[in-house]
């Protein structure tokens, strides 16, 4: 962990070195290199960012990725169309739903495949069960940071709740490799459905329980309030999308304003930051973007439990994937770190010819610099776990 | 026969120290249990359940023996001496404060006439160990940590010491037994409730300003795991690791023990009938009581930062413990 | 005044909040805690639960169709044709047996437990066992072995397999000889093709088979699958 | 607007650029004169609009290297991909890092897996690999070093039972 760099001391200033100091500027670069990770507890996984502080301020700091990269795309590549799903789930492990329906939908819209309504309404489901799993985690791991432990023993329980619904649904709890070309892998089991809406119920009071344990818990706010404040131009320019975008209160959510899966068929209302508590677009606003999120995802899953119509599950999916047409496709959706493109090109044989999956928290982390500079380290550590990301997804 | 008498002080001394040292391990030992019984619950969990039978109740021995027998690294690059010094101190600091602490009556180490003045002079030696802990182990995070605990200290030294003066003030001795005395004949007696809303003031202030003296939740800044690693104790393992722990359970032992001294009446029941009980367990059951709210607290709250920390304690503690003493010293002076 | 203010006031959010905080952990002191003690309770997984890969060898037809379903390529297997002398039997559906599995190995260690192998197997065969406690100590262990012949059995199959295969390539050349003397333009590719096939797959295993030394891993280790790989390095090397 | 329009607009810009309408996505293939221009161009007119570079990747075609940018403007509600191709002999392309400042980390990807060069890149270094890596993964032709340091790169077949 500790760097080799010595802190370099000099004997005594030279004439230039002087004029500086004579002006107040610290001319020796008298500031200590701290390497954060790769191994530490505050960088959610494997990221090392490399930080020159003064005292306890970050005066700089460069995000060095890569430690978790397993060549997805490059794995894509050899495998047929249906064995990539189980790879993209792998991207960010804690929404696999997320991850696989941008894949699937790339290549239904490449392959031109209808699915049926049922199919979609059911994908809906698991997703945004899913983003709820995924977002327990993001706030679990958020306050762990912060340094309180028990929420996210309270999350997880909630979180523990989705999985058990998605194991009896899919057969996995993590990697469900559930969401195929053209349909799903298994219809839902008898009573699923009354699970679910269970679940809703369990789920009701657990978010109030959450806003009088941590979310508006003073010392909470004071942490996160004005802190790592992301502007509107900063997070365009950053490509950052997703709840981060939002918590800069810029209103966009690609699931009503550019539906797909027929999201446009639910009534729920995106969250964005207001800067409740401080500024727009801080570690407050982030945090209870998320936080809003997960309501709102209560909605559509009780409205998707309302409506399941009726229909076969792998009705469309096709026979054979051996002929792909010529072409290529862009495709995102909002998974719950951000937008997750997939652009597919495919050459006609059985395996893609590229495949490029832009993830969301890969641009949050190379958002990290620009909004966390002259911070403490302790702000920086708030402002890592807010962006929340998951090395899994940044690497692939 | 040789003449005991002239030892007997002497001798009755080493059994003392032996016996706190004893206690002391034990206490650490149980509290680590506790802490983790707590924890568990809080979260819905049950914590450690294997070791031993009910309720995991040998899982502190097991810990213990598993950080007797693990490799002691020092890292090449440490300060050799002062790294292997500082645990030791550490746990001086903790260790010298039960010379004072009134158990009953008549089991104290030393009533000392200064006992409470002892008290916050003695505690302060912690910080020193830590400050050569963080230093001698050659580590950034441990440096931060180190400095971090240094600032912290040094700075809540000043509430508290100043809401100890309140009951101080109010006994008009700083001898831990005569406190207690003091207090005798019920809760209403007791400082914590003589002159309210003063004195419960200073019991709060004395108590969160303690949690920082001893690096708990939420003021745990230095040995921030998700900030510093461990702070002043990463480069340790072993043995020199659970001295640590063990320092740190030992002093949050005392700082309840004080408050439970000096404000919740000692070894003294809270009714007077209750008096039968033998005044160890009442001054160890309230002394429990406070470390296990010092527990809860850990596992309920986030942790402040720095410049919040120093904020709570110059801007907020400091002028109340400041007010709270001059009017307190009204009512004494208007009491006659 | 708005400073004091703000002043008062964070310090009554701030006692308020705590509090409020505190009182919801308390709460949670005295609920039932959700813990399921491991090894003596134990979860009931779903029926869908992916848990351990097992293919139930009786049953399997040697298709092939979930090694090459799998992403990650840990299935192997290997195949035979069936003659009359095998006694091969039916398969549960009733049918003649036609392919013999002379090896079915899945490298657990490596499985990402991703289900595709079990849906596209038409018999059957592969299905997830409802187990998942197999913990051990090597990875080798890991590997699961489900075909029944013993080595020497194994290497006598293949050995006629190629044979077959060698004469099924011999009459194929012959044909398309006889065709490209009828015609006058020959068709180089049924020739290639089979050739081709013959020659990878004989390769390997007819250097081991050919050799005297098969009379060794036969004799003091008899179906020791796991050492006779190292015996045959030996040999090679030496 | 679609992106035959966008197209259309930049062409009336005195852009170089050439709509292709491949199916399912069509594309803007600009040349490597003109694709910095029309970068900057779909970021500023007020009609397109692209505040965001929303992805970034560099392709191996077997006569030539392509970088395929997705833009979205969340204001005009629409998203366009913007395409480059450089020869296999000179693989550079100009940067976009100076219109969306996340390029820059894309076209470190690129340069990374792909091995393009981006011309004006303030800081191209490799990112997702070690900076002493040989070869880049995304190549058609790419096999892997058997070594990294002291770590053996190549994987041993699996021990099968007859094997």
């Amino acid at each position: 962990m500790s760097e080799t760099k010595e802190i370099h001391i000099p004997l005594g200033p030279s004439p230039e070195k002087w004029d500086l100091l004579s002006k107040g500027i610290d001319p020796f670069g008298d500031q200590m290199i701290l390497q954060m990770g790769p191994q530490h507890p505050a960088t959610h996984g494997v990221l090392r960012l490399e930080l020159k502080t003064d005292g306890e301020v970050v005066t700089k700091i460069t995000p060095y990725i890569g430690y978790l990269h397993r060549c997805f795309e490059k794995v894509a590549e050899s495998v047929t169309y249906p064995q990539v799903i189980p790879y993209t789930e792998r991207m960010d492990y804690l929404a696999g739903m997320n991850m696989a329906l941008s894949y699937v939908l790339a290549v239904e819209k490449l392959r031109e495949i209808e699915v049926n309504d049922r199919v979609e309404t059911l994908r809906v489901l698991v997703c945004e069960l899913n983003r709820i799993a995924s977002h327990c985690v993001a706030i679990g791991t958020f306050a762990l940071d912060i340094g309180a432990w028990t929420p996210l023993l309270y999350l997880f329980q909630v979180r523990e709740h989705i999985l058990d619904l998605l194991e009896e649904l899919s057969g996995a709890r993590m990697l469900f490799n559930y969401i195929r070309i053209g349909g799903l892998a298994h219809d839902i089991p008898t009573g699923w459905i009354d699970k679910v809406r269970e679940f809703c119920t369990y789920m009701d009071p657990k978010i109030p329980e959450l806003n009088g344990l941590l979310s508006y818990n003073k010392i909470y706010i004071e942490r996160l309030a004005h802190v790592g404040v992301m502007s509107q131009d900063v997070a365009l320019q950053y490509g950052i999308t997703g709840p981060n975008l939002r918590a800069t209160g810029f209103d966009y959510d690609m699931r009503r304003d550019a539906p797909y899966s027929g999201y446009e068929k639910y009534d729920f209302q995106p969250q964005i930051g207001a800067g409740e508590q401080g500024t727009p677009g801080d570690c407050w606003d982030r945090y209870i973007v998320r936080v809003r999120e997960m309501e709102e995802s209560l909605k559509i899953i009780r409205q998707a439990c309302d409506r399941m119509p009726e229909g076969d599950v792998k009705e469309t999916i096709p026979k054979s994937l051996r002929k792909m047409p010529e072409g290529e496709v862009y495709v995102t959706t909002e998974a719950p770190r951000g937008e997750l493109g997939i652009y597919l090109v495919s050459d006609g044989t059985d395996k893609p010819y590229r495949v490029k999956a832009r993830s969301g928290a890969y641009c949050s982390v190379a958002a990290v610099p620009a909004i966390s500079l002259g911070g403490l380290i302790a702000d920086l550590v708030a402002i890592v776990a807010s962006i929340d990301i998951v090395l899994g997804e940044v690497d692939r | 026969m040789i003449a005991l008498e002239p030892y007997l002080d002497l001798i009755i001394s080493v059994v003392y120290v032996v016996g706190i040292v004893l206690f002391l391990s034990l206490f650490a030992l149980f509290a680590t249990w506790l802490e983790r019984k707590v924890a568990g619950h809080i979260q819905d969990r049950l914590g450690p359940m294997e070791t031993g039978g009910w309720h995991g109740w040998l899982q502190p021995i097991a810990d213990a023996i598993k950080l007797l027998i693990k490799e002691d690294i020092i890292p090449a690059a440490a300060d050799k001496k002062l790294f292997k010094l500082a645990p030791y101190l550490v746990f001086i600091g903790s260790l010298a404060g039960f010379a004072v602490l009134p158990f009953a009556a008549n089991l104290i180490g030393s009533d000392l006439n200064i006992g409470v003045y002892y008290v916050i002079a003695v505690t302060s030696l912690v910080v020193i160990g830590i400050l050569m802990a963080g230093w001698a182990s050659n580590n950034k995070w441990s440096m931060y940590g180190a400095m971090r605990s240094a600032a912290q200290m040094i700075s809540y030294e000043i509430p508290v010491a100043l809401s100890l003066l309140i009951p101080v003030m109010m006994a008009g001795t700083m001898s831990m037994v005569e406190i207690v005395d003091n207090q005798a004949g019920g809760f209403w007696n007791w400082y914590v409730f003589r002159t309210m809303p003063f004195s419960l003031i200073a019991f709060v202030i004395y108590f969160w300003a303690s949690l920082a003296e001893v690096n708990r939740a939420p003021f745990d800044l230095p040995e921030a795991e998700s900030e510093l690693v461990a702070g002043y104790f990463t480069e340790y393992s072993g043995i020199r690791w659970a001295m640590f722990f063990l320092a740190e359970y030992g002093d949050m032992f005392v700082v309840s023990a004080i408050a439970a001294t000096v404000f919740l009446g000692g070894w003294y029941a809270p009714f007077p009938f209750l008096d039968i009980i033998p005044g160890p367990i009442w001054f160890i059951g309230k002394t429990a009581f406070l470390v296990f709210v010092q527990m809860w607290l850990r596992w309920t709250l986030p942790r402040l930062r720095v410049d919040q920390l120093m904020y709570v304690c110059w801007k907020i503690f400091l002028p109340f413990s400041f007010a709270n003493l001059l009017l307190v010293g009204l009512w004494v002076v208007l009491k006659g | 005044m708005n400073a004091t203010y703000k002043y008062f006031r964070d310090i009554y959010l701030g006692v308020t909040t705590v509090s409020l905080g505190m009182w919801i952990t308390f709460r949670h002191f005295f609920m039932p805690t959700i813990t399921v003690q491991y090894p003596r309770e134990k979860l009931i997984y779903p029926p869908r639960a992916r848990t351990e890969l097992r293919n139930a060898i009786e049953s399997c037809n040697g298709c092939l169709q979930c090694a090459r379903a799998c992403p990650v390529e840990i299935i192997h297997i290997e195949t035979a044709k069936a003659q009359d002398e095998d006694n091969a039997g039916n398969m549960p559906d009733g049918k003649p047996r036609k392919l013999l599995v002379l090896t079915f190995d899945v490298e657990m260690s490596k499985c990402v437990h991703c289900g595709l192998c079990v849906e596209v197997c038409p018999t059957e065969s592969m299905h997830w066992n409802n187990e998942h406690e197999h913990v051990t100590f090597t990875r080798e262990e890991l590997m699961r072995h489900w075909a029944t012949y013993p080595p020497e059995e194994v290497r006598r199959l293949q050995e006629r397999d190629e044979i077959l295969k060698a004469e099924k390539a011999k009459q194929a050349a012959e044909a398309a000889a006889k065709k490209a003397a009828a015609g006058d333009q020959p068709a180089p590719k049924p020739v290639s093709k089979p050739a081709a096939d013959g020659a990878e797959k004989p390769a390997q295993p007819s250097a081991a088979a050919a050799t005297p030394a098969i009379e060794k891993p036969a004799k003091p280790e008899s179906g020791d699958g796991t050492d006779s790989p190292q015996k045959e390095n030996g040999k090679e090397k030496a | 607007m679609t992106p035959e329009e966008i197209c259309q607009k930049l062409q009336s810009a005195g852009i170089e650029v050439t709509y292709h309408d491949t199916k399912p996505d069509p594309f803007l293939l600009c040349t490597l004169q003109s694709y910095k221009q029309a970068a900057l161009t779909l970021r500023d007119d007020p009609d397109l609009a692209f505040q965001s570079l929303m992805s970034l990747t560099g392709l191996e075609w077997p006569d030539y290297f392509e970088v395929a940018s997705q833009l979205i403007s969340y204001q005009k509600e629409h998203r366009v991909t913007i395409k480059v191709r450089c020869g296999k002999d000179d693989p550079s392309v100009p940067t976009l890092s100076d219109v969306w400042t996340i390029a820059e980390w894309h076209e470190r990807e690129a340069y990374d897996l792909v091995g393009m060069t981006f011309a004006g890149h303030q800081d191209l270094r490799r990112i997702l690999l070690p900076e002493d890596w040989e070869g880049h993964p995304l190549r058609k032709d790419y096999s892997p070093q058997e070594r990294w340091h002291d770590i053996s790169l190549t994987s041993e077949p699996p021990k099968t039972t007859h094997e």
